[in-house]
This record gives C-alpha cells, structure tokens and sequence, in this order.
C-alpha cells in the first residue's frame, strides 16, 4: 500500500515537471511553471525519502545541503554572459552523477531490487551498462564543452588523424564490453566500460570548433535526459523514465532548431572541424579594394537622431560587451525623441537559444518592442536605420547569395534594405562562422569601430547634446 | 502394557494423521501462493520493460509537444529548467545512501546526492533569475 | 512383543521426524514463494492500477496537444476517426469469444464484435469519403 | 515472452492511433493519418487473435465480416448532411460493446485473469462496473441524441418536474449498487446498474434540445474514449488506455471549442431546455414594423455581376438544401467574370465542427479561398457583396448588441459592414437558437427566400443570360 501511495507521489511529480515545461510557453506562466518544477522536485525527494527501510536521513540531507549551497552559490555568481558555459557544467555533473547512480546500484543490486550482487538478470545490466555508459560520453564531454566556451581549452577543433576511426573503435568497444558484462557480471569490466566512455566522450568534442559548442549542449542536455531515461529503466522508476523523456526531447529539439536556424545538418555539426577560425579572433581584416566608411560615435547621433524609426539587431558581441544596458538607454533616449525603436532577434543571434532575450529582458526592454525573424524582416525596407550591434554572421548576404559559403541558405535579417546599416564592431573581422561579411563594403553602412558598450555610451553622450 | 503401549501407537498415529493433514493444507497454500504468483506476473507483472517502454514514448510524445510551444525568448530559460529536472536522477542517489548495504555504494550516493544538488539548486536559481528580469518588464 | 511395539513406535517416531522435516521445508519454500511474491510485486508488479493510471495521465496529455493542433476544417473527419478508434475495445470482446469459459460470455463478446466492427469499418470508410473531399481539389 | 511481444505489439498499435490523429493536423497529411489508423486497430486486432490460448476464429472472423459489411455498407451510402446522425449511432455502438464485454468479463473473468466467477478483485469490479455504467449511458445517450438529429425524436427539449433530482437519484443509486456488488458479487446488481445506466441515458439527453445535440454528439464521443479507457482498466490493457484517453480529449476539446463559439458554459448545454424553438421550424415570421427587401435570383445576379468582391458565408441551410454543388458553380461563373469569391466559415457554422468544410471540400472548393472567421471578419467592411446562404445565427448582430439575447457574446461574421447582403433562406424564421434576426431588416440587406439550392441554380441561370 505504502508502495502504491510512494508511486502515485512520483505519478504526481510527473505531472509537475511536464507543468513545468508547459509553462515555459510563454512569459505570463513561464514562474507558475517554474514553481511547479521546483514543487515536482521536492514531492520526488520526499517520497523517495519516506520509502520503507531508508536509513542514513543524516547523511543525505548533508548531502543535499552541501550541494544546494554550492549550486546556489555558483548560480547566483555567475554573469548571465556566461550561462553557456554554466549550463554545460551543470550537465556534466548530472552525467557523473549517473554513472555514480549506476555504478552504486551494481555494487548493491539488492538495494534496487534488481538481483543480488554477481547475479543481476541481463536486462538490468543491459539498462544499467547503457545508462552509464551515456552518463559518462556527458560527463567527460560536457567538461570539454564548458571549457572551450569559457576559453580555457582551444576553442579550435583539435583535429588528428584516424579520429572517426577511433572513436567508432572505441564505440565497438564498449558494446563488446557490454555484451561480456552480461555473460561474465565482472566489476572491472564494469569499470572499463565507464573508463572507454569517458574517453570517448572526450575524444567525440575535441574535433568540433569552440563555436559550435551551443549544440553541443543542447546535444548533451538531450544525452543527460536519455540517461536519466535509461537509470529509470534500472530503478524500474517511471518518474525517472519521464522526466528523462522529456529532457531528452528537449535538447533534441533545441539542436534542431540550432541547427535549422544555421542551415547546417546535425551531422555537419557533429563531425566538427567548423567555425574553428572564429576563435582565432576577428583580428584579420579583411582585404578588399573597396573603401569602408568609418564613423563615429558623434556621426551615429546625428544619423539616429534624423531617423523616424530604428531597427536593433543585437549579436554576440553585444553579450561580450554587456552592452544592453547602455542600449537601453540609447534607445529610450531616441524613443523621447519620437524615433519608433524595435529589436530584431534571429533565432541563433548569440550562442545559445534565447540568448539575446534574455539579456534584452535583463535590461527592461518591453517585449513587444522585440520580434522574431519572421515579424520584422519585412520591415526593414521601410525603416531608416537598422543599428547592428555586435552581430555578424546574421546579417551576412553570402548566406543567401554565395551558395559556396559554409552559411549559405541560413536565413538572415535583411539589413542591407534599410536606409542606412550602423554596425558596431571591434575590428572588420569575421563573426563565429568565420567568412567576410561584404555588407562592411556597401554605401549604406558606416562602420563604428569598438567596444559595443563603449560606443553605446559615446552615442548617448552625443545624444545629449 | 500391551494396551497401553497400542494406545501410544495408536495417539502417535493420530499425530501422524494431523501431521499429514497440515502437510497436505501446506501443500495447498504453497500451490496457491505460486498461483498468485503466476496471477502477479500475468496481470500486474507484465514485464517492466514493456510498460516502461509504454511509459517512455508517451512521454517523448509528451515531450515533443510542450517543448515545441515554448517561444524562443524563452529557449534559454528552458535549457536552465530541463538541467535542473534532469537532476531527478537524485531518487536513484537517494536509494543508494538509504538502502545499499555496502559502504562504496553508500559513498558513490552520497557523491551522487551532492552533485545533483548543486544541479537541481543552481538550475532552479539561474532560471528563476532569468524569468526575473522578463517580468520586471511587465510591471513596467 | 514389547521391544517390538517399542521398535515400531521408534518407527512411528521416525516417520514423524521425516514429516516435521518436510513441513519445515514447506514452510521454507512457502515463505521463499511469498517473498517471490512480494518481490513481483515491488519490481515489475506495482498495481496495475498504478501503472494504468500512469499511462492513462500521459496519455491525456498526448491527446490534448494532438488534439489542439487539428485544424477546424479537419474536425469532421477528426470525429469520425475517433469515432473508429475508439471501437479499439474489439480486443475486449475477441478475448470474450475466444477464452471465455461461458457460452453466455461468448455470445455477448461476439455481439460486441459485430458492434465493434460496425464501427470501426464505417468510421474509417466516413473519414476516407471526407479526406478524398478534400484531397480532389489539390490536384486541381 | 510471447506475452512480451503481444505487449510490444499493443504499443505499436497506440502509436499507430497517435500518428493517426496527429496525422489529421493538416490536409497534406490527413490521409496517412488514415492509413496509421487502419494499421493500428489491424495490428490490435490481429496481436489478440494470436494471442496464447485464443480459440473461435471462425466465430471471430465472421462476426468481424458482418459487422464490417454493415458498417461499410452504411458508411458509403449515408448523405453527407447526415453525419451527425450517423457518428451518434456510431457511439451509441461502442457504448453497447462496452457494456456487452464488461458484461462478459463479469461472466467469466478468468479469461481476463480478474478472479474466478464471484470472486473478482474489488478493484476490478469497481472498474468494471464504472466502464459498464458509462457504456451504458453512452449507448442509450447516443441512441436519443440521433434520434433528434434525424428527426424520429421530437427535438423540443421534454421536460418534465423533479427531473434533475430524478437524474441525481438515479446517479446515487448507480454508485449505491455498485459498493453493494463489490460486496455481494450478485450479477443482478449487476445488470440492474445496467438497466439503470440505460434510463439515465434516456433522460439525461431528452431535456435537451435538438439543436445542442452537436456538443451532446461530441460530449458522448468523449465518454465512449473514458468507457474504452475503463475497459482498458478492467482488462489491464494499456493500449484500450492511451486510445480511450485519445478519444476521450478528442471528444472533450471538440465540445469545449462548440461552446465556446457558441459563447456558453457546458453546463448551460448539459441543464438543457435551449434551442427548443429551432425544432418548431422557420416558420413563424418575425414581427417587425420595418419594411424587408425582398429580392428574386434575378436582383441577385445582377448586384453578383456588379461586385468587385464577394464574401460567401455558409451555414446549416446549405447544408440540409445540399446547395454546395450550385454554390460553387455559381461563384466559379463570377470568378470567371473578374469577380474575387471568398468563403467564410463560422466556428459553429452547420451542425457539428469542420460541417461546412467537408461540405465545401465536397463541391471541390479550393481551401485556399476557405477562410476561418478571425481571418476574413476585418475584410467585410471592404467586400461589396456578402452572399449569406442558409445561415443565420452566426451573422446576428445581437450576439454583439443585445446582452439578454441567448447568443450574446459569440463571435459572429460582421456581414453587415459589407456592401450588401445577400440572404438565401425559406423564411424571415429563425435559425438554431431561435432567436430573430434584424438583420433582414437592414437597408443593405436582400432577402432572397426559397431553398437554398433551387435559388443557387436561379441565380446560375440569370448569370447565364
Ligand atoms: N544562438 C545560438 O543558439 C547559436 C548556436 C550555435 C551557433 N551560433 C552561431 O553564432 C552566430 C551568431 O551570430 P552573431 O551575428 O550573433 O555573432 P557573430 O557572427 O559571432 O558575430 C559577433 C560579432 O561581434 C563582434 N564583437 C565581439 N566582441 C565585441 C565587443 N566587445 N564589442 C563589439 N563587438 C564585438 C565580433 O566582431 P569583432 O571581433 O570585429 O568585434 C563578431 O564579428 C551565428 O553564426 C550562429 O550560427 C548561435
Ligand atoms: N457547427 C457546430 O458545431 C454547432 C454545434 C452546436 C450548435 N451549433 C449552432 O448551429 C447554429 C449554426 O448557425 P447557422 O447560421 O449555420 O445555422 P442556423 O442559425 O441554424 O440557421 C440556418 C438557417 O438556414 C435556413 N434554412 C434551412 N433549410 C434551408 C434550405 N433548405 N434552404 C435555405 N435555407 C434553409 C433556416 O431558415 P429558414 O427556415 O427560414 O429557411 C435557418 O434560419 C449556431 O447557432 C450554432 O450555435 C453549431
């Protein structure tokens, strides 16, 4: 009965994370949603907690504590700027968490019902093996992955010879190991697996440029749901096998929507080596015989001030500059001045999904002034100033006139047909996908040269006056 | 004597008797109890991985659907909620500190609960400081 | 006589010895069939309810987001197959007519297979004559 | 394993039925859609006749041929006008089945491995006798509900005193008799839950009018979903769960949009007595001191020739004067003569959800001149001629005006903001709700009266000339 009562519970938990989830459709029930995850994961604890024969209270509430503080910590700390990298972290934990899980349940089946230790029945171990296994690819990967994003590992693909091959070696590998695990329930071989997966998961990362890493997280975040997936199978826990669906199905579809809005396949993705020259900055500049018109800050005033309405296309560098806030408040200067003043998102602008929303929504900007791709590309035609800032990549015409540029096909925000283009930029380099932008060379844009903050404030400064 | 001693006989074979009956009843419960058994497998105990299966594509239906509604504004939120709920696996960590009964599982737990703490907490925070600043707007 | 009396009421004895042994064993295998039981019933066999229940909740939640994304000019046809879906209780009524122990259960469960098939058959012939409606003009 | 298999094959086959709606989202794919259905009750069907111990195949083919024939037989001959009618006597089969297998599983529930004979599990017998209830309801309900639709059954609502606390009654007695058959296990408790279930069927659905019979249809698609879902229970059967639960939302999203384009509660459907005037027919004319225009085919050509642009609004007249046929024709001569020709369908134009599509689609109407309400109601005002034909209720400008009418609040087309207004009806009657219409008395408004059909032909002819 007890039983029954601790498996409506988890039912019921269930329910919270898939209210969670929904309420992220839209901003008015996105913090109901949250607070109906937050409720699903603590009814999970709980219940598991009350769960006949549970012993060592102490020790998991320390256990919960020590971790809640950290993460509280480490969440509260973090600059929104950085959340790529956070999310990555957070998802190689849950996958060394997983591997702990499973290895804690082969080391005491008898725990989780599955058989006695040297003695589980061969679907269990079958689970549990996968389980790990995908658990450890997330743990070593998402490390890679965290790392690159923050810098601290080359952000260019690391590229050697033999590497496909290796790696489906490696793959190979693991499954012969699977299979012998079943017939042999030998703890090294256990051990083994997990020692293969985590090289593999490095050596499957390495290869893939540091820009492409937004779908890497999003590849892995759906990984570390399947694993969850897989551990329910083990625990015979149908909460785990949902919430784990659920995860699992939204990271696929956050890379797939990364992945459309580039115009790139998955696999293209995956078999890496592009956009490594994104990382070596944006330092070269571009040879052309074409003259650039370069402004100033004071030029920008002038132009903006003359304009009946602005179109804001903001990119990546304005996430590096932090600069949404000096735009803010450029924007509202130039929204007294009866200028009409909008945003434009595309949909893989920054290097995560929603990136700029996020920030745009951290400096106050109303919602409805900021739209999809989709509402405002007609637009820009009737528009008199598109100010594009810290964005490239985006705004490139190669993707829809160069069918040899990596780009080409991506949809793009079609700037050039606004009176005048205004393109903040520290340098004439090229943005994460690492091509010429020939937009820098046409009559309707000046260039402004600098750090996106620094030249947001230089405008506002000029507004004034 | 004799009678005496056949009257013993006859009592030990009484007991016997008895004996026999409870034997022939424990036979009975015991071909009952495995019937039961037999019953819990045929109805209830379809073999798990059938209905976690059931239960695992429902739930990618499930899945696919909500997730394809989110708007793309909230796409980041929604990568920050989906970490934090991945830490579910913590009822598995949970087992393992309460009910495994050897120290090395109890301690590859304990490692487990921690980390998916830090998951569940930081996950939970970050999210909710994102959502923060899209309805500071609104009051606006 | 008396050693012999003596003799077979050792025997008596001895053969209830051996009987004590074999109940203890049942009893033994009893409790393990139980403890058979009862583990059944924890690992694959929750209460069917529970597991029903579980992918009844999903389920619900599949048919509303499929349900919503049908477009109104498509809700006729939506009816009709719903309509042939639902007579998927066919399966109730074939284990009706093909284990049932009861001349009178038989014949109810192939009245309802009669019924079932009704539905099933007309619903999907109404729904194929009201696509083919609207697949006609594409081709135009 | 055999069992594990038949259970995998049961999982396919709910898929099957999920693909099948999901199938249906859009015209392109509706007809796979179909096809996922067929193969998934092919697959449900064939898995349990090979399931172990599955004797009478003959039986069961034979009964799956008659039936099918039946079945078939109806489906292609039935008017299209009287779908509703045929999906109600539809449910009101699956409502019969449901009782007649939980009757079965009663009779001898070893087959269904619930218990022998007076000894079935209390949770199963609950389930059983709530499926049964349901079935039972559903059968008598939908047997009354087209009755009225096609006529046999007076569609005024029959009221009579102490109904609702009769219905109530007889609700507390069903649950009554069902703790006492958990108790007793008797089969006459059993069968008098049926008999019971029966009658309040029968006067759950008389107070209600003919006209409110659409929601009713769909509110007892609902139920049979739930009673499959029930049945699903009883049997332990997850694939009878997912499709019940599909049927079930299906039915119960489909009521709920009814009532909201009707701008009522369902409650307000359910309590009854609403529409019973619709039934007494058109023929009671409008008192009114205003003068009405009243046009021939003829006037009609010739404003029709004249417009640049016409607005055809269909509704429950077309339908039963089975007019689409002339209609099309009609507008194809005028879109030949320059004019641009448009439909616009109301939510709850017609009988019953999607009615006047399928009807148009019928009469090869392409879909793309078929607009939803939200997308043509802002364009009336720049239409010269809104051809209303058979439709009332939905173009009533006391939905917007009058706050006691019946129908306030629903959205309805904004005819009368075009140019003119054609009318094609028999009468100045009123429609379903039974509530007059000034619109005919609007100075932009012509009344063309006669059957819908015949005038569609008349004005053909006049355009001929
Ligand atoms: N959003 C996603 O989910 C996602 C996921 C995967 C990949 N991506 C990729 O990311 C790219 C996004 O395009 P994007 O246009 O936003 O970015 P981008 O093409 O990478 O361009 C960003 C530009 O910002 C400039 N910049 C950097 N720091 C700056 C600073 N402090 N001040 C001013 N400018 C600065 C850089 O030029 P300088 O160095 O000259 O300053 C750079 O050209 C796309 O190619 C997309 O495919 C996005
Ligand atoms: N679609 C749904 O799902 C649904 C569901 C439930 C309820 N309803 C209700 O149904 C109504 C639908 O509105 P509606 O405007 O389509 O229909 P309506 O208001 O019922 O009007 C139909 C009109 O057609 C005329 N008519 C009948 N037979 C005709 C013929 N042979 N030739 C020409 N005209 C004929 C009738 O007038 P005469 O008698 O004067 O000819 C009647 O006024 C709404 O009130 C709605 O709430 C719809």
């Amino acid at each position: 009965m007890s039983m029954t009562v601790s498996l409506l519970a988890y039912l019921v938990s269930s329910v919270c994370c898939i209210m969670a989830l929904r309420g992220l459709s839209g901003p008015e029930t996105a913090k109901s949603g949250m607070r109906f995850g937050i409720a699903g994961m603590t009814l999970a604890i709980i219940t598991t907690m009350f769960m006949p024969n549970m012993q060592g209270f102490g020790l998991i509430v320390a256990g919960i504590a020590v971790g809640g503080a950290i993460g509280a910590f480490v969440a509260k700390k973090i600059a929104m700027t950085d959340l790529p990298q956070l999310v990555a972290a957070f998802h190689s934990l849950v996958g060394l968490a997983a591997v702990m899980i499973a290895a804690a349940a082969f080391g005491s089946p008898a725990a989780y019902g599955i058989g006695e230790h040297g003695n589980i029945p061969v679907g269990s171990l079958i689970e549990m093996s996968l389980g790990v296994a995908i658990g450890a690819i997330t743990f070593t990967g998402s490390i890679i992955a965290c790392g690159k994003l923050q810098g601290f590992i080359t952000g260019k693909p690391i590229v050697f010879k033999g590497q496909h091959p290796l790696n489906a070696l490696l793959g190979i590998g693991v499954v012969v190991m699977i299979v012998l695990l079943c017939m042999t329930q030998s703890p090294l071989l256990f051990w083994a697996i997990v020692a293969v997966a985590l090289l593999l998961g490095v050596l499957m990362i390495i290869p893939i440029g540091g820009a492409d890493m937004p779908v890497i997280v999003s590849m892995l975040n759906s990984y570390s749901g399947w694993a969850a997936a897989g551990i329910g199978f083990t625990l015979q826990n149908n909460l785990l096998i949902i919430v784990g669906a659920l995860v699992g199905a939204s990271g696929a579809i956050l890379s797939y929507i990364m992945c459309k809005g580039m115009n790139r396949s998955f696999f293209n993705v995956i078999l890496g080596g592009f956009g490594g020259e994104a990382a070596a900055g944006g330092a070269a500049a571009v040879k052309s015989d074409k003259p650039v018109k370069i402004g100033s800050a004071d030029d920008a005033a002038f132009i903006l001030k003359n304009a009946a309405s602005v179109v804001i296309v903001p990119g990546y560098g304005m996430a590096v500059a932090q600069a949404q806030h000096a735009l803010r408040e450029m924007c509202d200067m130039l929204k007294k001045n009866g200028t009409k003043v909008r945003y434009a998102i595309h949909p893989v602008a920054g290097r995560m999904p929603g990136h700029m929303n996020v920030l745009l929504a951290e400096a106050n900007v109303p919602y409805d002034e900021v739209l999809e791709l989709e509402d405002i590309n007609r637009d820009f035609a009737q528009t008199d100033v598109a100010f594009v800032i810290g964005a490239n990549d985006i705004t490139n015409p190669a993707a829809k006139k160069d069918p040899a540029s990596p780009i080409y096909g991506m949809p793009i925000l079609d700037v050039e047909s606004a009176g005048t283009v205004l393109f903040i930029k520290r340098s004439l380099g090229s943005g994460y996908a690492g091509i010429d932008n020939e937009l820098f060379f046409y009559d309707n844009t000046m260039m402004l040269l600098g750090d996106a903050k620094a030249m947001c404030e230089g405008v506002i400064k000029a507004l004034e006056h | 004597m004799s009678s005496n001693l056949s009257e013993q006989a006859d009592k030990v074979q009484g007991t016997t008797q008895v004996l026999n009956a409870q034997v022939t009843e424990l036979l009975n419960q015991l071909s009952a109890s495995e019937a039961a058994l037999a019953a819990a497998q045929h109805g209830a105990g379809a073999p798990f991985f059938v209905i976690g299966l059931t239960v695992f594509v429902l739930a990618c239906f499930v899945g696919y659907y909500v997730v394809w509604r989110v708007t793309p504004a909230l796409h980041s939120p929604l990568m920050a909620v989906t970490n934090a709920i991945s830490s579910v696996i913590i009822v598995g960590a949970l087992i393992a500190v309460g009910q495994s009964d050897n120290v090395l599982s109890k301690g590859m737990g304990f490692l487990a609960v921690v980390l998916a703490s830090v998951n569940i907490f930081g996950g939970f925070i970050v999210t909710q400081r994102m959502l923060a600043m899209f309805s500071k707007k609104k009051k606006k």
